[in-house]
Parts: C-alpha cells; structure tokens; sequence
C-alpha cells in the first residue's frame, strides 16, 4: 500500500498550522480557545517532524516529537494553572480586558 | 656690550624704571616727580650724548640684538636696537619735550588726586615711545606702536569721571587699532615676503621687491605697494590722517600736558618716523608714494579750515596739528624725507609751545577752555602771551623762524615733485598756508587781545603762571624760533641721515632744490617774495580785521554762509558716519546674528530642538506596547511572514 | 485505498482545527480539539510512527484534553461576552492565515519538488522498541530533561493554583490597592434638625 | 612621575573628603597644599625634561592584555606645558576661598578633576585617553551642578551630554583603529597606513569630539551656558584647560593618525576658524553678561588655536602650530584671569551685568587695574602673551592665503572693541549706584591670585623663547610625520 508522499503531510501541517494562527488572532475574548490554538500548532509541527522523519527513515524526528509533547504537556498544564490563578484574581479570562502592561 | 649700547639702554628703560617707581611704587607726590623728572632728564642727557657721537662727530650708527624673543630655526624674533641719525634725532626730541613736559606738569597738575599715576603714566609713555623709535625689527617697532596706543588710552582717559574723555579713549584706542590691522598686514607682508623681521636684512633685500607680484582676488597686485601701502594704514591711524583722524580732536579731553607731549610732539609723528624709516621700501611704489602725497595735502587743507570754526581753544590747535601732520605726510608722499623729519623737529617743539601756552592760560581760566570768553589777557600774562606769539609765528613760517625754513622746503618740494598728485598737493599747501595764518592769529587775537570777555570776578585774580610753568614755556621758545637756523643747512641737504633714509635719483627732490640754497638769511630774503609767505600775512590781516576790529563780523559771515559753515561744524560728517552707521550698524548686524544665529538657530532649533524630537519620537514609540496580548502575536507573526518573503 | 483513507482522515483533521477555532462554546471546541487529536493519530499511523500515535492517543488526549475539559467545566464562563468581537476581527486573521499557507505552500512545493523517493525503512521502524532503543542512547540526557520539566510544571501548577487552608489570614494587596471609595465610604445626607 | 601627577590630586582629593569629617578647619589649607604640591611635581617634570628627546618619564603596564590595552604613560613637548598650565589654575582655584556649602566636595572635585586632566594628557594609550576624557566630564558636571547658578541643571547636562555625544563618536574611531592595527598605542594609530577613505571618516569622527571641546563654531553653543552656570572656579578651570583638551587632541590625534584627511579637510577647517574669530568676535560685543562675553571671547581666541595647526599643510607651517600652541597656553592664563576677576566681582555684587557696574575704578583701584591688565592681553597688546600667538598666527595665515591674514587680524579690532567696551561701561566712569559705592577693594588673597596669572601673562608676553625652545622639537617631529604621512 503506497504512502502518500511527504508532500501531503507537509501541506496538513501548514494548513493546520495556519489554521491555529488565525484562530490567534479571531478569538479575542477566550484564553481557553487561546491555549488550544497552541496545542494545535505544536501538533501541525509535530506532523511535519514525522513526515520528514518518514520520509527520511531517521530516528530523530519521532524522538523530537516526544519531547515536543512533554512540553506541550507542561506548557498547558501551567497555562492552565495560570487560567485558573486569574480566573480567581480577575473573574474574568477575557483577553482584551487583560491590558494592564502597556506603555 | 660697548658704551654706546649700554647708554641707548639706559636711556630707553630709564623711563620706565621711573614709571614702575612712581606707579606701583605708592611712593609720595614729590618723590613721584622726582623720580620721573630725574629719570628721563638722564635719558635726555644720554640721548643728547648719542646725538653728539652720531651726528656731530659722524660715529658709526649702532645696531645691537638685545635678547632672542621667539628662538626655533624656522624665524628667530629678536628684540634689539638700532640708533643711527634717524632714531637718535627722534631720541632727542622725544626725551627734550618729554623731560620739559614733566617739569610743566608739576604746575598743571598740582592739585590733581592722581598726580603719581600722571607721572607714570607719561614717562612709560616716553619709554614706549623710545622703543619704538631706537627698534632695531618689525616686531620691537609694533611693540612700541601698541604700547604708544595704550598709553595714549590711559592718558586720554585720566580724568575717568568725564563721561566725554571715556568715551574718547575708547574711540582713540579703537581707531588706533584700525590703523594697527593695516600695520600687521604689512608686518605679515614683509614676513611673508622677506622671510625675516629685522630692518637689515629687509632694507638689503629691498631691491628684490621691485617685480614682485601676489595675486589677490585675481588681479595681481605689487608685493611693494601691499606692503608700503598695508604699513601707510597703520601710519595713517597713529598720524591721524584723514579717513582715521576722528580721534585726535577728541582726545584733546586728556590732561594739556598729554595734549602737548602726545598729540602734538610725539606719537602723532610716530607714522612719520616709521614711513621715513622705511623710505628704502616707499620708494619702489609711485602708487603709494602718490597716495602719501594726496592724503597729506588734502588733510592739510580740510583740517586747516576746520581750525577757524573751532571754539575750544585746544581744539583749534588740534586742528593745526593735523593740519601739520598734513604737511609732513605730503613731504613724504614727495619723497622729501628729509624735509619732513625737518619739519617734524620744528613742529615738536613751536606746537608742543603752543600747547604749554594755552595749558598756562586754561590754569589761570581754573580750566576754561572757551575762546568766546577770554580776551585781553595780554596784560594780565605778558610771559604767556610772547611764548604763545612766538609759537604762532614760527606756526604760520614767519621768515626766519624754525617754522618758516621747515615749512617752506615742503612746499618748494612739491613744486619739484614730478608725482602725478603734486601739483593739486603743492596748491593745497600753499593755500593751507592762508588758513594756518588765520586760524592761529584768530585763537591770538581772541584770547590775548580785543574786548575782555572773561567774567569780572575772575579778572582780579588772573594772574601769571606759576614759573614751573612758565619756565619750560621760555625754554621752548628758543628751540621754536631759532632751531630752524642751525639746521636746515645740515638736514636737507648737508646728508644729516646719511645711509638711513635712501632716496631714489628720479625722486630727489631735495637734491635739486639745494641748487638754489645760497645760505640761510638770503633764503628767508629771497622767500618775501613768494606766494607763502603773503598768503600767510594775509591770513593774518583778515583775523585782525575779523577778530579785532569787527568783532561781530564773523558771526554774521557764519550766518550768511548757512550750510557751509554747518558742514564745517560737524567736521565733514566723519564722526557722525563712523558713530552712526559704521559702529551702530556693526552692534546692530552683531546683535542680528547673536540673537537670530546663534541662539534661536543654533541653540534653540539645533540643540533643544534634537532633545525636544527625542522626546516625540519616544511619546509615538509608547503608543506600540498596547499591552494586548493579540496585538504581539500579530506582529510575530507579521515578522515572520516579512522574513520570509524576504528569503523567498 | 489507503490514498481514500488519508484523505478522509486529512478532512477530519482539517474540519476539526477549524471547528476548535470558530465554535462559540468551548466545551465544543475542547471536544473537536480532541477529535483533532485522533484524526492526527490516525494519519500518523500511515507514517509507520505507531508508538507515537497510541502515545498521542492514550497520553496526551487521556490526559491533556481531559484536563482542559475539567478546567473549562469548573469555569462557568458566560458565553455571549466570549464571542462579541468575532466578526470583526476575521478578515485580518483570515487574511494573514491565507497568506501564511499559501507562503508555505509555496515553498513547499518549490523546494520538495524533486525531493528522493521514499528511504527503505528498518522493519521495526516507529515501533516501542525502536524508539527506546534510541531513546536510551543518544537521547539519554534529552531525556532526563524532559522529566525535570515536566516535574517543574507540576510543582508549578500545584503551587499557583493550591489555595491552602482557608483560615491563612495573608492579606492581598493587589485586592487592597483596587478597592474603590464607593464600595468602602457611604455618604448619607443627614437633614438639619435631628 | 607621571603616575604621581594623576593619583596624587586624586587621591588628596578623596583624602579632603575624609579630612572633612574629622576637622573640617583644615580643608581649605590642605586644599591648597595639595594643588601646590601637584605644581611642585609638574614644576619637577618641567625641569627634568628635556626637548630634544622626544617622549620621557615613559611608564608602561599591562592593564587589559585580553585586547592589548597598556597603561602606558609618556610626555612630550606638547604635553609638558599643558600640563603646567593645568597644575597653575587649579592652584590659582584652590588659593580661592571655598563656597561656603560643602567646601571639602568642592575642592576634592577640583583636585579629582585636575588628576584626570592630567591622565588625558599623558596618556600614550587609546583606552587610557578615552577613560579619562570622559571621566574628566564628571568632576566638572559636578561643580557646574552644585554649586552653580539659577539655571545649573539645565547647563551642566548640556554641557555634559554635548561632549558626551562628541566623543562617542571618537569611541568608534578609537575601536576601528584598534581593529586595524592591533593594539590601543597611540603610535601604533600614527603609524598605521590607512587609506584616503578611512582617513577622512576617521577625521570626521575626532573632529566631532574635538570641536565640541575648543568649541568651534557651529557647536560651541554650550560654553556661554556652562560658563555663566558655572562657579568662578569652575569658570577658570572650564576656560584654562578644558578648552585646550580639543586643541590636544588635534595634536596628538587628528594631525598625525589622519595626514592626508587633514590635508583635504584644512580648508573646511580654516574657515570654521575665520567664522569663529569674526562672527564670534562680533556676537562678543553685544553680550550683556560679563561671563557670557568673556566665554564667546574664549571661542574667538580658540579660533586662533585651529586656524594655527590647520596651517601645517602651507609654507608656514611651523609658525601656524608654534602660533597655536602658545595661543592654547596664553588664553588658559588670560581667560582664566578674567574669569577670576568677574568672580571677585561677582562674589560683591551677585550680579554680572555689565549693565549694574559703573565706576568700579573709584572704589577698587588695585582692582580695576589688574583687570586693565588682563583686559588689554585679552585684546591682544604686545608685551603681553594675548598677543604672541595671534601674532605668530596671522604671520603664518599670510603666507598660506591673503585674506585669511585679512579675517584673523579683524580679531585686533574686535577683540579690543568688545573688551575695552566692557571695561569702559564697568571700570570707567562716575559711581552707577550705591552697590557699587559700597565695593571694596580686593584683599591680598585675590591679589595674590591674580598677580600670580599677571606674572604668567607678562613673562610668557615678554620673553616667550623658553615656552618656545620646549615645544619646538615635538613640533617638529609632528610636522615632518605629517608631510611624509600625506603621501603614505
């Protein structure tokens, strides 16, 4: 059964990373959907990794995915902390009221 | 360091020792004029000496180096002293009239808070003077120049409460530095050129001069006239010829004594002396020569007519002095060397009588100087009144008098010139001739003769100077009159200055005119019958008639001649121009570029203005940390995209 | 087939990340994220990266997901504020979203274009084995690492969020500093004769 | 001996401080005895040095190897007189009585300042230079800052920001030259061959720094301010030796590292100047503040200074930087002086319009005369040593073109109109009010001070070959380095 090519995998991940990037930028008001775009991205990044480590039969791509995932991991479970710390300070996670640090 | 340098030493700091003493030293009056009258009667003494080794026993002139001022093998300056018959005639006369004033001074000045301070001041000036005559270099000579200057600023200024006198030493000072920009020129000129300062080497290499050319502003000018003419500005501004003569009758508000030693005798011949000294470099540019020749005459005549308006009584005999100088600078435009050092000598000492003589009259007057009321004084100060005469008839050149011989050769030279300027200069000085006779029988008859216009109760206790005063007068009186004889023979024609003025073959004018000198008397014979001398008899003729027998004719003539007389009593509108538009429109144009330049453009726009942008740029660049989260990410990611299209 | 499969599993993957971003509630979004989860797992699979996939699965899904589902659940965040400015912001995201991808494609295409042929993979390529085997080797220190930060996480998130025990009298300044005069002061207007 | 003229100021410096605390009586008399034994060290070197033999008291230890940077001290013709001059003002400063906050500071500071004065002029390395460039800016914010007028603040940050600016840009000329020869010595830069290119951007980056310090024209707006701000001690020091820091560094920078950007540049250079002695000497005369005059009168006469070594690429060459030389040394005497003389006025009347004065003279005599005295060698009279180095100077301009003669000897009338009209409406004239009436005259302390800078001017006036004979052989050098740099 023939693969698909890297090419595709490739493309999935742009897209997908893409994708996250707009969702950045549209949700202006949850930190929540903020967090999951970044779990998003790390996980179109982690496609890329394998694609090429396939395509390449190399060892080092699903390994640096593994590490990108304990980090993954760790980040959302302090960004989480972080939710709900401000959540409780603040009640409210709405991005924009979250200004106190301009100029 | 044989005798005669070590004597040329000590009479030229002698002085100056005995202005340290009296100056700084808080010793008391007596001692104060003591020491200066000591003083510089030894320097006259040793000049005296000098005089006699040089001229009458025809010694060797002196040129010795007393110490390197600036060392280093590129130019060596050096200070040092040159005493032949030039400088040593000029030693003579300075220190003389010097020591005489000194001795006046104790009279004029005796009631006078800053009597020491007068005496220093007046024998540093006779220091300054000496070193500027006996310099052996450019440099010595501007020292003495500058040192004259100040002096004069200081003497000038004496009396600093008067607003009027403060006023003229400043101006005095400035004009006088007018003509010291042109003189630095000149020095810088013959550096630049001669590659040394010192009279020798110079004079030697004098020749050379004649095809030189600098190029300024394209066309090419002759090194020689630059030179001569860039040192004449200086001669100019110390001589107060015409364009830089504003300061001389304004500084008649200094003490009489100064008026006499300074302004009549010595400094103003300064630029006389220094144009003699450097006849070897004068005489390669007609152009210059010329120009001599032209300013002397018309200052001569302008400042003649002047003379007759004046009311103050020392500043009709200002007026002559420049009327004199005139005469002077016109012999030397005419190459007449000779007859102008002549002349120069004559002058020192008849204008120095005649200053001495109002000096005496203005003490009686308890300082008055106003012509309009005195009169009559004649039989109140007979000694006063003949020293005073005399001085007006050797001024006018009253045949046999030392004025007439020195006076009387300028003006047959100008007849012998074949400069292009000559025959207007010989006219302007025959007819000056008229308006020295009259002014200074007018300033006679006003003050010593016709109606008494001096206030009654002044006139019980118009009485003779004191005789410190009229002594130096009778002492004056002899040289004035009869210095004439003895030398006019010997320094015209008889190569008194020997090798230390050079005159061209085609320029000299005083070797053709002894051609017909048969001997003194038969000279002022022979001058009855020519132009001069009735030109001055009839100047004479109209101040009696104006002054003595109709004595309200004058004022009516003033009336009637309306605009002239106005010209005249604003004295040609020089003061008023260099007052008004010159140094007004240079505090104006100064303050323009203070205030516009440099301290709106520079300081506020360049300076405050690059801090003040600081601080926008910074109030704009604040506006970017919006704090919102969203609005970073953005410009990530927007970098990124920018980095990559880049790349791509 | 397989090309069939992908692609479904590749609409899965594509539909789910944008369901996360546009749907209002995010107890909705949570679930679809998950749904992205398995869907990249899937295709995964066809890379021959089995350990990675079930890792992806019953780790990180099992665990990561269930803890944002938990966090979302224990905030009750009201919904209509959430999406107020949703509108008016898509035009600018969607704008640089597109460009991104199409930059990327681009590239994509340009460079991989005359990429090799697939390399001949080891027989137990992807497997648990495999991955340990290099995981133990060359990448020991990484490793330990990974460890020490996902401890610092831990010890991070209990810290931040642990409340302790309710009597701790610690005072808030920051609370203290925002208090308004209005909630503290009552200004009552007192009429003249009582 | 060269170590000991920068740390011991520094150190008696930071000693007064601690003095101050244990019997502060003492601080004033210790003050001077510092200054006068930092004269007595420079009075040493003086003598020991001989011209003809180049650099000497030569010490030299590594201090930064990693980028070759030595503390290597050496002194030479052009140094030793600087130096003098810096040791002679600062005792001038300190023989005057102390303000009466914080004296010790004040006299520390002066003392620290003139430590680091004299590192700057000793120093043969680079880094050493630059450090005590800037550091010398400290000390003298300081004074200007504390102790200074109404409008302090403002002048001494710009004072200090300006120069700052400046030489920032020398830092990076400095590394560049590091770059390019290896090491910071300061004859390694004047040997290194460099091209046209380099030399021009080189030039340009000194003469930013220099010619904020001399000040030269466009950029010379900070000095009025800093002067009239400053203390009469600050004044003098600003005047006498800060001044001819820039003056130094042209020396010892500018004319031997970059010949032939000098060499294309003079031109832009000499015209600087000419605008600096006319325009400035103009701005001069319509001052209504004694100090603001007397520092525009400073940038004229510094004027002089760069008209003078920018010469060295005509005939007369020698003479131009024989001319400025001396020109640096006599306006550290004459200004300084001046600035004193408005102090002594100024610590009477608290005022420095001209506009309150009038008849001084009939109140303090002694003390209108001195100040005739400095006022005529400011206007450049012979005999004083105002006039040595214009001399030499429009006697060297004529040579290289008539009308630079033509503009820099304006300076004679201007310079004497400008300060004589100030002594006439201060000096002159009958008591202004009775402020004025109430003067007394200076007592021995100022006249000692200021018989002292009367002496300096009327010697170096009169007889100048001795300051000449120390100079000459450096000069020399340097100008021989310079002509055959032009082509290398």
């Amino acid at each position: 059964m023939s693969v698909p090519g890297p090419l595709h995998f490739l493309v999935l991940g742009a897209l997908m990373f893409c994708i996250s990037v707009a969702g950045l930028f549209i949700n202006r008001k949850n930190m929540i959907v903020l967090l999951m775009c970044i779990e998003l991205m790390l996980l179109s990044v982690n496609m890329n990794f394998i694609a090429f480590a396939h395509h390449l039969g190399d060892a080092t791509g699903q390994i640096f995915v593994l590490f990108i995932l304990t980090i993954a991991a760790a980040e959302t479970a302090i960004g989480l902390a972080i939710l709900v710390v401000l959540i409780r300070k603040r009640d409210t996670i709405n991005v924009a009221d979250m200004d106190q640090l301009h100029g | 360091m044989n005798p005669a340098l070590m004597a040329c030493l000590a009479a030229v700091l002698l002085p100056l020792l005995g202005a340290l003493i009296a100056g700084l030293g808080g010793v008391g009056r007596s001692t104060a004029h003591r020491v200066t009258i000591a003083c510089t009667g030894i320097s006259t003494l040793l000049s005296l000496l000098l005089y006699k080794r040089i001229i009458l026993e025809q010694g060797a002139s002196l040129n010795e180096v007393a110490y390197t001022w600036l060392g280093g093998e590129w130019l060596t300056l050096e200070i040092g002293f040159l005493v032949d018959p030039l400088s040593v005639t000029m030693m003579v006369v300075v220190s003389l009239v010097s020591w005489l004033i000194h001795i006046y001074t104790i009279g004029y000045m005796r009631d006078d808070p800053g009597y020491q301070r007068f005496f220093s001041y007046i024998s540093l000036f006779t220091f300054a003077m000496l070193m500027l005559v006996t310099a052996n270099n450019f440099l010595q000579l501007f020292f003495g120049w500058e040192a004259v200057g100040l002096v004069s600023y200081l003497l000038i200024g004496f009396w600093f409460k008067r607003e009027s006198a403060i006023a003229a030493n400043l101006k005095a000072f400035l004009v006088n530095r007018v003509g010291d920009f042109g003189f630095i020129i000149g020095i810088a000129a013959v550096l630049a050129f001669f590659g040394s300062l010192d009279y020798d080497t110079v004079f030697q290499r004098s020749d050379e001069l004649r095809g030189a050319v600098l190029v300024i502003l394209g066309q090419d000018i002759s090194m020689a006239t630059l030179i001569c003419g860039c040192l004449f500005v200086g001669a100019m501004g110390k001589s107060a010829q015409v364009p830089l003569h504003v300061w001389l009758p304004d500084s008649m508000e200094g003490p009489t004594p100064i008026s006499a030693l300074i302004h009549a005798a010595t400094m103003v011949t300064a630029g006389i002396f220094m144009v003699a000294r450097m006849s070897p470099l004068y005489e390669l540019s007609e152009v210059v020569l010329n120009l001599i020749l032209i300013i002397g005459a018309v200052t001569a005549l302008s400042m003649g007519i002047l003379g007759i308006v004046q009311h103050d009584i020392k500043r009709v005999i200002a007026y002559s002095t420049l009327s004199q100088l005139g005469y002077m600078t016109a012999a030397l435009g005419a190459s007449a060397y000779a007859a102008a050092m002549f002349h120069l000598v004559t002058h020192a000492f008849f204008k120095a009588l005649l200053f001495l003589g109002a000096g005496s009259v203005i003490i009686a007057l308890h300082h008055k100087q106003d012509l309009r009321n005195m009169g009559g004084l004649y039989r109140y100060m007979p000694l006063t009144w003949i020293a005073m005469l005399a001085g007006s008839l050797s001024l006018i050149g009253f045949p046999g008098t030392a004025g007439f011989y020195s006076k009387e050769a300028i003006i047959e030279a100008m007849h012998y010139s074949r400069l292009p300027g000559a025959g207007f200069a010989a006219f302007a000085l025959t007819l000056g001739v008229f308006f020295t006779g009259l002014y200074t029988f007018r300033l006679l008859f006003l003050a010593f003769h016709g109606r008494e216009r001096t206030r009654v109760d002044e006139r019980e206790q118009l009485r003779e100077s004191p005789r410190v005063v009229t002594i130096p007068l009778l002492v004056l009186m002899v040289p004035s009159l009869v210095i004439g004889l003895p030398l006019v023979e010997l320094m015209l024609y008889g190569g008194y200055f020997r090798e230390s003025i050079t005159v061209l073959p085609q320029h000299a004018v005083l070797a053709t005119m002894r051609a017909d000198f048969h001997g003194v008397w038969s000279y002022a014979a022979h001058a009855l019958l020519t132009w001069p001398f009735w030109l001055a008899m009839a100047g004479v003729a109209v101040a009696a008639y104006c002054y003595l027998l109709r004595p309200q004719l004058p004022g009516r003539i003033a009336t009637a001649a309306g605009p002239w007389y106005r010209l005249l009593l604003c004295k040609y509108g020089f003061d008023a121009f260099y007052l008004g538009p010159l140094a007004g429109g240079v505090r104006r144009v100064a303050h323009r570029l203070w205030q516009d330049v440099d301290s709106t453009l520079i300081d506020r726009w360049m300076v405050n203005g690059t801090a003040h942008s600081m601080y926008l740029l910074s109030a704009v660049v604040r506006r970017l940390q919006t704090g919102r989260l969203y609005h970073y990410a953005f410009m990530m990611i927007l970098g990124l995209l920018l980095l990559g299209l880049l790349q791509g | 087939m397989t090309l069939i499969a992908f692609y479904g599993f590749a609409g899965l993957y594509l539909l789910s990340g944008l369901l996360v971003v546009t749907l209002r509630n995010p107890m909705h979004a949570a679930l679809s994220l998950v749904l992205a989860f398995f869907s990249s797992a899937a295709l995964w699979l066809f890379l021959q990266a089995e350990f990675l996939a079930l890792l992806l699965v019953l780790i990180y899904v099992g665990a990561v997901m269930v803890l944002f589902l938990f966090v979302v659940l224990l905030l009750d965040i009201n919904l209509a504020v959430l999406r107020e400015g949703f509108i008016r912001w898509l035009p600018v995201g969607g704008a640089v979203a597109i460009a991104m991808a199409v930059g990327i494609i681009a590239a994509l295409y340009t460079e991989l274009e005359d990429a090799a042929g697939a390399v001949a993979l080891p027989a137990d390529y992807g497997s648990a084995a495999w991955i340990g085997q290099h995981l133990y080797t060359a990448y020991l220190y990484p490793f330990e690492l990974a460890g020490a930060v996902l401890l610092v996480a831990i010890v991070a998130a209990i810290a931040m969020t642990h409340r302790g025990r309710r009597r701790r009298r610690a005072q808030d300044p920051a609370a203290q500093s925002r208090v308004q005069a209005s909630r503290r002061v009552r200004l009552v207007q007192l009429d003249k004769d009582s | 001996m060269l170590s000991g003229l920068i740390w011991l100021p520094i150190c008696w410096g930071i000693g007064l401080l601690l003095l101050e605390r244990v019997r502060p009586a003492l601080v004033a008399a210790a003050g001077v005895v510092g200054a006068l034994l930092t004269f007595a060290l420079s009075l040493l070197m003086y003598i020991g040095f001989d011209p003809a033999a180049g650099m000497q008291y030569t010490e030299q230890y590594a201090w930064i190897p990693a980028f070759a940077i030595r503390y290597h001290l050496a002194v030479d013709g052009i140094a030793v007189p600087l130096i003098l001059l810096t040791t002679f003002s600062t005792l001038l400063v300190a023989l005057l009585v102390p303000p009466t906050d914080r004296p010790a500071l004040h006299l520390a500071a002066f003392l620290v300042l003139e430590g680091l004065m004299n590192g700057v002029f000793v120093a043969r390395d680079a880094i050493l230079f630059y450090v005590c460039w800037e550091a010398m800016l400290i000390p003298m914010f300081v004074i200007i800052g504390v102790w200074g007028g109404p409008r302090r603040v403002y002048a001494a940050i710009k004072f200090f920001l300006y120069t700052f600016l400046g030489s920032v840009f020398m830092l990076i000329a400095l590394l560049y030259l590091y770059h390019r020869s290896g090491s910071f010595a300061i004859e390694a830069f004047q040997l290194q061959p460099l091209s046209l290119h380099e030399q021009t951007l080189i030039f340009i980056a000194f003469l930013l720094a220099f010619a904020v310090k001399i000040p030269m024209w466009p950029v010379h707006t900070w000095l009025p301010d800093a002067h009239v701000e400053a203390p009469t001690g600050g004044s003098v020091i600003l005047a006498a030796v800060m001044l001819k820091m820039g003056g130094y560094g042209f020396l010892r920078f500018s004319l031997p590292i970059t010949p032939a950007a000098c060499a294309l540049l003079d031109g832009l250079m000499i015209t600087l100047s000419l605008v600096a002695i006319a325009y400035i000497g103009m701005v001069a005369l319509v001052q209504q503040d004694m100090k603001k005059l007397i520092a525009y009168s400073s940038v004229a006469h510094m004027g002089f200074v760069t008209l003078g070594f920018f010469l060295c690429f005509t005939p007369a060459a020698m003479l131009g930087l024989q001319g400025g030389m001396i020109q640096m040394i006599s306006h550290g005497f004459i200004s300084g002086a001046l600035f004193l003389c408005i102090g002594v006025l100024y610590t009477r009347m608290h005022s420095r319009q001209i506009a309150d004065y009038g008849g001084v003279v009939n109140t303090m005599p002694r003390f209108a005369a001195l100040l005739m005295f400095f006022a005529m060698a400011n206007a450049g009279l012979p005999g004083t040593s105002g006039f040595v180095g214009e001399f030499l100077v429009i006697l060297a301009s004529f040579q290289a073109n008539f009308w630079i003669a033509f503009i820099a000897a304006t300076t004679l009338i201007l310079g004497a109109a400008y300060t004589l009209w100030m002594y006439k409406r201060v000096i002159f004239g009958e008591i202004a009010n009775d402020q004025v009436r109430a003067l007394q005259d200076i007592d021995s302390r100022e006249t000692l001070v200021l018989g002292l800078a009367a002496v300096a001017v009327l010697a170096l006036g009169i007889w100048p070959a001795p300051l000449v004979e120390l100079m000459d052989p450096t000069l020399e050098q340097l100008w021989a380095h310079v002509q055959a740099g032009k082509h290398g």
